[in-house]
């Protein structure tokens, strides 16, 4: 039983890195669609089979090895192991990662070859990575993955990377979230100087004898590093930039798995969290204004998946407040159903723009009569993002509101209850547009077709039915995790529902109904309205911060070396130059006055000889140094006389 | 005050006193012969050491030798530059200071030295006939020094004659 | 007759020697000099041999004569070709080393 | 026949002076037989790296393959060469990229066969330095590897354009910044500088030990007074700090290896900038560990600037040769903070990074080198799209930017987190916030100038081709080995870190 366990977390982890492997290594693999797409597929295949198996049997296990070997301290040592949380995050990875690139194959169609097992390559990377990540046993090695998957999420941003918008939102994302690392390696070197290990269960046990400002400074660190992977404000700008790449890759990457990523990472320290009470009552802080200010900003964009980016952003807000006020398990409830339901909407946004190409809501319409299926499906993943009965959606931000409520964070429970009315509204603004709008596209063209093979539809019913029930499996979940659901009666039970229903309501008035001009209320709320557009100028004051103060800098520093360290060589260069044509005049051609200028170093050696006794400190080996002499002389006189 | 003692500084004083003539005169046909002289002084000198074989060397070579040498020398280069061999002194002052400063360098390191003193109980070669054995040693221990020096003599004459060589040759000069 | 003797006679002879060559124009003139700072230097190996009754002292000294002999030899060739090229015996005069 | 029996080192060491010689006298215009006869003593050494790294015993560490034959022996010179864990690691470096550079500069448009000569000549000077425990004949191996880069920059190098600013325009203007001759002669006269100090350093470990000895092991054996060893050690710092590119005497470096041919930039910024790093660590900290522990505080802090500053630096070049010249001297940054921390993970760290370094650099020399070949222009600027056109070259250039930035998965991470580990670990533990933040500076420089290379629309209209055939060596081999370490670094820290803790034995702790 043990040993099969053991190779289950092999089965899951290793296949798509052998997947990636192969299609990294063998261009001939990787120049064929069927032979790139066919082995990362079968990979994810067996991944999630093992991972259903794993979740099935529920073992406890882990493999453990040395990675770097040290004497003066204990060596660092990696480890993947399993438990109930880590097998949850098997199965939201290996199932939206399945569902994803069986999409993606009919959504990359008209990929070259290559770019296709490009991107087929990449998708192994980061399916092995995330899975890794989520079993690492040690601080150091969720680093690793953590890091990896980034480096994924770049390279798929950047996929079309001859668009310039794409491969700026790449490099974007990248710093963003590397600037947050650089807070997450701090602390984590800080960890590790404080209890002298990396690995998590040793982590814990020595954890309490950290002195406690200490720790927090470290966990306020790891904290920055979760923000930035998981778009928290302040960090959370590049998140809707990363739209830029293909639409799975937002679902899986940006929508359901490597986003959460940052919540992942407190949630496995949590043991480390409750020590101290800082920095989850900042993460809390976070969490609410983020849930807050992603909902705003979804409400006037245009563009349906930066309106879906924005409202991950204000998700993974209401995650991050949960775990800030304690409630890791509904905040991984959370997690759950929202991988499911938001890659559901990635995935079928994917498809309209797939077939309309284009992702601007005004130029679509009018769609609900040409693909009902689709509009079931978005309707499906909108009601449960906005928390209605009995979708996924509603059960787990009801547990997170219901939380906040009884843990008496009254004030984040109003933000957040206002987050989601927003929420609501923005979500059916967008369906309403979409689906039942006039179609105001600019261009006038009529809609095209909606085509949407099996291959896109297969993975996103599944998707949807998980959104339909899983909300029911509550109970299961939390006894699954081993945590109880706390069965909550009060007045105010049926708040977050009646708050949906309202926000749709009046989507539906301004965009369906027309009762309300939205432009007229926009005029009349301009200050407002220009604040959302701009995105409350959080972008300006990185390009700001990226344009004046890096670059800035590296002026400075490359000015002052080019100019100043390196001017002061030439300087000397030059003066010594010009010295030295002054100074060879003194060669006068004269054999006479070179020989005066023996005598003067002859006269200089006799000087030299008459105050060594003086220099004598300097030089405390000369006795040493003469006996020295003296015994050569002594020898080769010897040599005369033989 | 031994004999020799008294020939010494007879010597002495006649090598001193050429030596300057040497650097000295105006005329610098004159200035050769008074070389000439003083290198026959040294000879003598070298007499009173007990190195017979050397004073003759001295003689022969050096004395005579070079300096034909020079004098051939100058004579040729004054039929050649139709100039007068009548010498001049420059910057007498600087040149007096400087010799006298080595003179007083050379005579401190000699008189501080206590090696110097250590060597100076003088003893005598005449046991053995210096000539013939200095003849032995140099054709064993030293023949190789020696050898070099042939052929270093050698380049020295091929090196002359190649430098003033001239469209009508005047190499006659070069006796050695 | 002691070593202090011939030392000092000897040093005497290669000051009044390096005199000639500081302060003498003609470049035979200097050639002279430098014969006498040579003949000086000799005197005063020979000498030092002399008083540690070793006769590697005349040895060196017999090869100094030598090697001055060639000296001689290719420093008179010089002056000749010197006096030829520049048409001056006058070591001022030529400054061709000058920098 | 055991490995004892054989002078392995010596094979290692003269291969490339025997090839040297043997092309000497081989006719211009057999360039095919040049090249082949160049690449065969590099391989014979490369397999005596091998060796001596399969074959060196880490349970019994300290010095093997001994081979110790006296030269001048009432001076203690001594022909003694060895290695230990940490000249293995380096001298196999070395031979990588000796080979590898090789094929990078396969195509060498005039003059190849003394272009290869030289070549060989400083590897032979390198290999030298890494295996020679005395003294002299260190230095002797030290000039050797210094001197040919004079010729090879100087003759095959390129030149970049500098316009002349600031207060010292004109001084810049006259002495021809830029130039390949100027930065020959830079080089040159810098290194030689350093190599004044060194030698300084030597007579002074000679005199000040009593022993009149060059031999590495018997001066190790003595302990000297304080003021002398620390006056010493600023010696050796200041020397070898020159070749490590030491702020702020290192804009040598920049100049030099934006001048250079391409297998003289992988050599010289992949080896000899360690050169310079591994003579204060074996030297400067070996010889004279109390001063290494009074002055670890100054050389870590102005190691820490030079990561800051170096990546400051580079961000601002518009160069692509100066770009990564400039990480170079950020990254030797990072081998210095991990010396300076006197403990093991940070010195593991130093000498891990200084393979890992050298090997990245030069994968990403080798690419400048071809993109160069390809699209005849180092101005960054005016490239754009490349990715297109020449897909393998950016997925290795995007490999290499990738260590630089220390992304785990590639074996720069593993050196930068041993040394950010060691520098928390050390006495100045703040060092490794500003470490920590040159790497998100390298990442931010890095990541855009691929950006700026190969992605977005393509720029010019000149046809661009891929690498092809023996091109894809060098990349090929210098990739592999950076992904290798970066998922079982153990390879190499196995070696380096038996020797690490030796060498630590020597500072009271």
């Amino acid at each position: 039983m043990f040993a099969t366990s053991e190779t289950l977390l092999i089965l899951v982890i290793l296949p798509p890195f052998i997947s990636f492997a192969l299609n990294g290594l063998i261009p001939d693999l990787r120049k064929n669609k069927k032979t790139s797409s066919g082995i990362s597929i079968l990979a994810i295949v067996i991944s999630a089979l093992s991972s259903i198996a794993l979740v099935v049997i529920n073992p406890d296990t882990d493999i453990v090895f040395e990675w770097i070997p040290l004497t003066s301290f204990s060596p660092i040592i990696f480890g993947f192991f399993i438990d109930p949380i880590v097998l949850i995050m098997f199965l939201i990875v290996s199932l939206v990662s399945l569902a994803v690139q069986v999409y993606s194959l009919d959504y990359l169609r008209e990929e070259s070859p290559l770019s296709f097992g490009r991107y087929y390559t990449f998708q192994s990377l980061f399916a092995f990575s995330m899975l890794g990540f989520v079993a690492s046993l040690s601080l150091l090695q969720i680093y690793i993955f953590w890091e990896l998957v980034g480096l994924c999420s770049y390279l798929l941003i950047g996929f079309w990377y001859t668009r310039p918008e794409a491969s700026r939102a790449a490099v974007k994302a990248f710093w963003v979230t590397r600037f947050g690392d650089v807070g997450f390696a701090i602390g984590m070197v800080l960890l590790w100087g404080a209890t002298g290990t990396f690995f998590l269960p040793e982590l814990f046990i020595k954890a309490p004898e950290i002195s406690n400002p200490f720790l927090t400074l470290s966990l306020f660190l790891i904290v920055l590093g979760a923000m930035g992977k998981s778009a928290q404000f302040p960090l959370h700008v590049w998140l809707p930039d990363a739209m830029e790449g293909p639409t799975p890759v937002s679902a899986l990457i940006h929508a359901a798995t490597m986003v959460v990523a940052g919540i992942y990472l407190i949630l496995r320290l949590f043991p480390l969290f409750e020590l101290t009470l800082d920095p989850l009552v900042f993460v809390m802080w976070i969490g609410t204004i983020t849930a807050l200010l992603g909902a705003c900003l979804a409400i006037v964009q245009n563009d349906i998946k930066r309106i879906l980016a924005y409202s991950t952003v204000s998700q993974l807000g209401y995650m991050m407040a949960a775990l800030g006020a304690g409630g890791a398990g509904v905040a991984y409830f959370h997690l759950f159903t929202h991988a499911f339901f938001k890659s559901l909407l990635f995935l079928a946004a994917g498809s309209l723009i797939h077939s309309l190409h284009t992702s601007d809501i005004w130029s679509m319409g009018k769609l609900a009569k040409k693909t009902p299926q689709v509009t079931a499906l978005f309707l499906i993943g909108s009601l449960a993002l906005s928390g209605v009965f009995p979708f996924s959606g509603h059960f787990s931000k009801d547990e997170i509101l219901m939380w906040m409520h009884v843990r008496g964070f009254t004030l984040h429970f109003i933000i957040l209850l206002i987050t989601a009315f927003i929420t609501s509204f923005y979500m059916f603004r967008a369906f309403f547009v979409v689906f039942f709008g006039k179609g105001e596209s600019t261009s006038g063209q009529e809609v095209q077709e909606v085509k949407t093979p099996w291959v896109m539809t297969l993975p996103m019913w599944i998707l949807a039915v998980i959104t339909i029930f899983a909300g029911f499996q509550a109970g299961n979940f939390f006894n699954f995790l081993g945590l109880r659901l706390e069965e909550v009666h009060t007045h105010l039970e049926y708040l977050p529902l009646i708050v949906s229903i309202l926000g749709i309501a009046l989507a539906w008035t301004f965009y369906q109904g027309r009762y309300l001009s939205s432009k007229n209320v926009a005029i009349s709320l301009s200050p407002i309205n220009t604040a959302l557009e701009k995105k409350f100028w959080m972008d300006d004051v990185y390009l700001w911060a990226y344009r004046y103060v890096l670059d800035g800098l590296s002026i400075v520093c490359g000015w002052f070396d080019r100019y100043l360290v390196d001017g002061l060589v030439n300087f000397t260069a030059y003066y010594t130059k010009r010295a030295s044509q002054k100074l060879r005049t003194i060669q006068t051609g004269h054999a006479q006055d070179y020989l005066y200028g023996i005598i003067i170093a002859i006269l200089l050696l006799f000087f030299l000889s008459i105050l060594s006794p003086y220099l004598s400190p300097f030089l405390n080996e000369k006795e040493n140094s003469v006996e020295f002499s003296e015994q050569i002389i002594q020898k080769g006189l010897q040599d005369d006389d033989d | 005050m031994h004999w020799d003692n008294i020939i010494f500084f007879l010597l002495a004083t006649g090598l001193v006193s050429t030596s300057v003539a040497a650097v000295s005169s105006k005329r610098i046909l004159r200035s050769a012969i008074f070389l000439a002289i003083a290198l026959l002084f040294t000879a003598f000198v070298y007499l009173l050491l007990g190195a017979e074989l050397l004073a003759g060397i001295q003689i022969l070579l050096y004395a005579g030798g070079v300096i034909t040498l020079i004098i051939f020398a100058l004579l040729i280069s004054e039929k050649l530059g139709d100039q007068k061999l009548v010498e001049t002194h420059h910057g007498v002052i600087p040149a007096l200071t400087a010799s006298l400063l080595v003179l007083f360098i050379l005579l401190y390191f000699t008189w501080s030295s206590p090696r110097i003193e250590s060597l100076s109980n003088s003893r005598s070669l005449s046991e053995y006939g210096v000539s013939r054995t200095l003849s032995e040693v140099l054709f064993s221990t030293w023949v190789l020094p020696l050898e070099i020096l042939s052929v270093l003599l050698l380049a020295a004459i091929i090196g002359a004659l190649v430098l003033a060589r001239q469209e009508k040759t005047k190499g006659e000069e070069r006796e050695q | 007759m002691s070593l202090y003797h011939i030392l000092f006679l000897s040093f005497l002879v290669f000051s009044i020697g390096l005199f000639g060559v500081l302060s003498r124009r003609h470049v035979v003139g200097i050639l002279i000099g430098i014969e006498l700072m040579f003949n000086a230097a000799n005197l005063a190996i020979v000498g030092i041999a002399w008083s540690m009754g070793v006769l590697t002292g005349q040895i060196i000294a017999l090869f100094g004569i030598a090697i001055t002999a060639a000296e001689v030899a290719v420093g008179l060739a010089l002056f000749l070709l010197v006096e030829r090229l520049t048409n001056t015996v006058y070591a001022d005069k030529i400054d061709t080393m000058r920098g | 026949m055991t490995t004892e029996s054989i002078p392995i080192l010596s094979i290692i060491v003269l291969s490339p002076l025997i090839g040297a010689f043997l092309l000497i006298i081989q006719p211009e215009k057999w360039h095919m037989q040049i090249k082949l006869t160049a690449l065969l003593f590099s391989i014979v050494s490369l397999l005596g790296s091998i060796f001596i790294y399969i074959f060196y015993d880490q349970t019994a560490g300290g010095f093997q393959f001994i081979e110790q034959i006296p030269i001048v022996k009432n001076l203690g010179v001594s022909y003694y060469l060895a290695a230990d864990g940490i000249s293995i690691t380096l001298v196999l470096l070395t031979a990588i990229i000796l080979i590898t550079g090789l094929f990078a500069s396969w195509k060498m448009p005039f003059r190849s066969k003394e272009f290869y000569i030289l070549l060989l000549l400083l590897t032979t000077g390198v290999f030298g330095v890494f295996v020679s425990f005395d003294l002299f004949l260190f230095f002797l191996f030290y000039e050797l590897s210094v001197l040919p880069m004079y010729l090879l920059i100087g003759i095959w190098g390129t030149s970049a354009k500098v316009t002349p600013k600031g207060i010292f325009a004109n001084a810049i203007k006259m002495t021809g910044l830029g130039s390949k001759e100027y930065g020959a002669m830079k080089l040159t006269l810098y290194l030689l500088l350093g190599s004044a100090f060194i030698l300084v350093g030597f007579f002074g470990l000679y005199i000040f030990s009593g022993l009149h000895t060059f031999n590495y092991t018997a001066l190790e054996e003595v302990t000297l007074n304080k003021g002398t060893q620390n006056w010493l050690l600023i010696l050796f710092y200041i020397g070898f700090g020159t070749l490590a590119g030491v702020w702020p005497i290192h804009t040598w470096s920049p100049d030099g290896h934006a001048a250079a041919p391409t297998a003289v930039s992988m050599m010289h910024a992949g080896v000899l900038m360690k050169l310079g790093a591994y003579g204060i660590i074996r030297i400067g900290m070996g010889l004279l560990p109390d001063a290494a522990e009074t002055l670890a505080p100054l050389i870590g802090t102005v190691a820490v600037i030079n990561i800051v500053y170096g990546a400051f630096g580079a961000m601002w070049q518009r160069d692509l040769k100066y770009v990564v010249a400039y990480s170079s001297v950020s990254h030797m940054g990072i081998v210095l903070l991990g010396a300076a921390t006197l403990n093991e993970m940070g010195l593991n760290g130093a000498i891990f990074q200084m393979f890992s370094h050298g090997i990245m650099t030069a994968l990403l020399f080798a690419l400048v080198g071809l993109i160069y070949e390809k699209a005849h222009s180092r101005e960054i600027l005016k490239m754009g799209g490349f990715a297109k056109s020449m897909p393998g070259i950016a997925t290795f250039f995007l490999i290499g930017a990738l260590t630089s930035l220390g992304l785990p998965g590639l074996s720069g991470f593993v050196a930068e987190i041993l040394v950010f580990l060691g520098a928390w670990k050390s006495p100045l533990s703040w060092w490794l916030i500003p470490a920590v933040l040159g790497a998100f500076i390298t990442a931010v420089y890095v990541l855009r100038v691929a950006k700026w290379i190969f992605f977005g629309p393509k720029k010019n209209s000149t046809p661009l081709k891929d690498a092809i055939g023996y091109e894809w060596i060098a990349p090929t081999v210098l990739s592999a080995i950076l992904i290798v370490l970066g998922v079982y670094p153990k390879l190499l820290l196995d070696p380096i870190s038996t020797s690490i803790v030796e060498f630590l034995g020597k500072f009271v702790k």
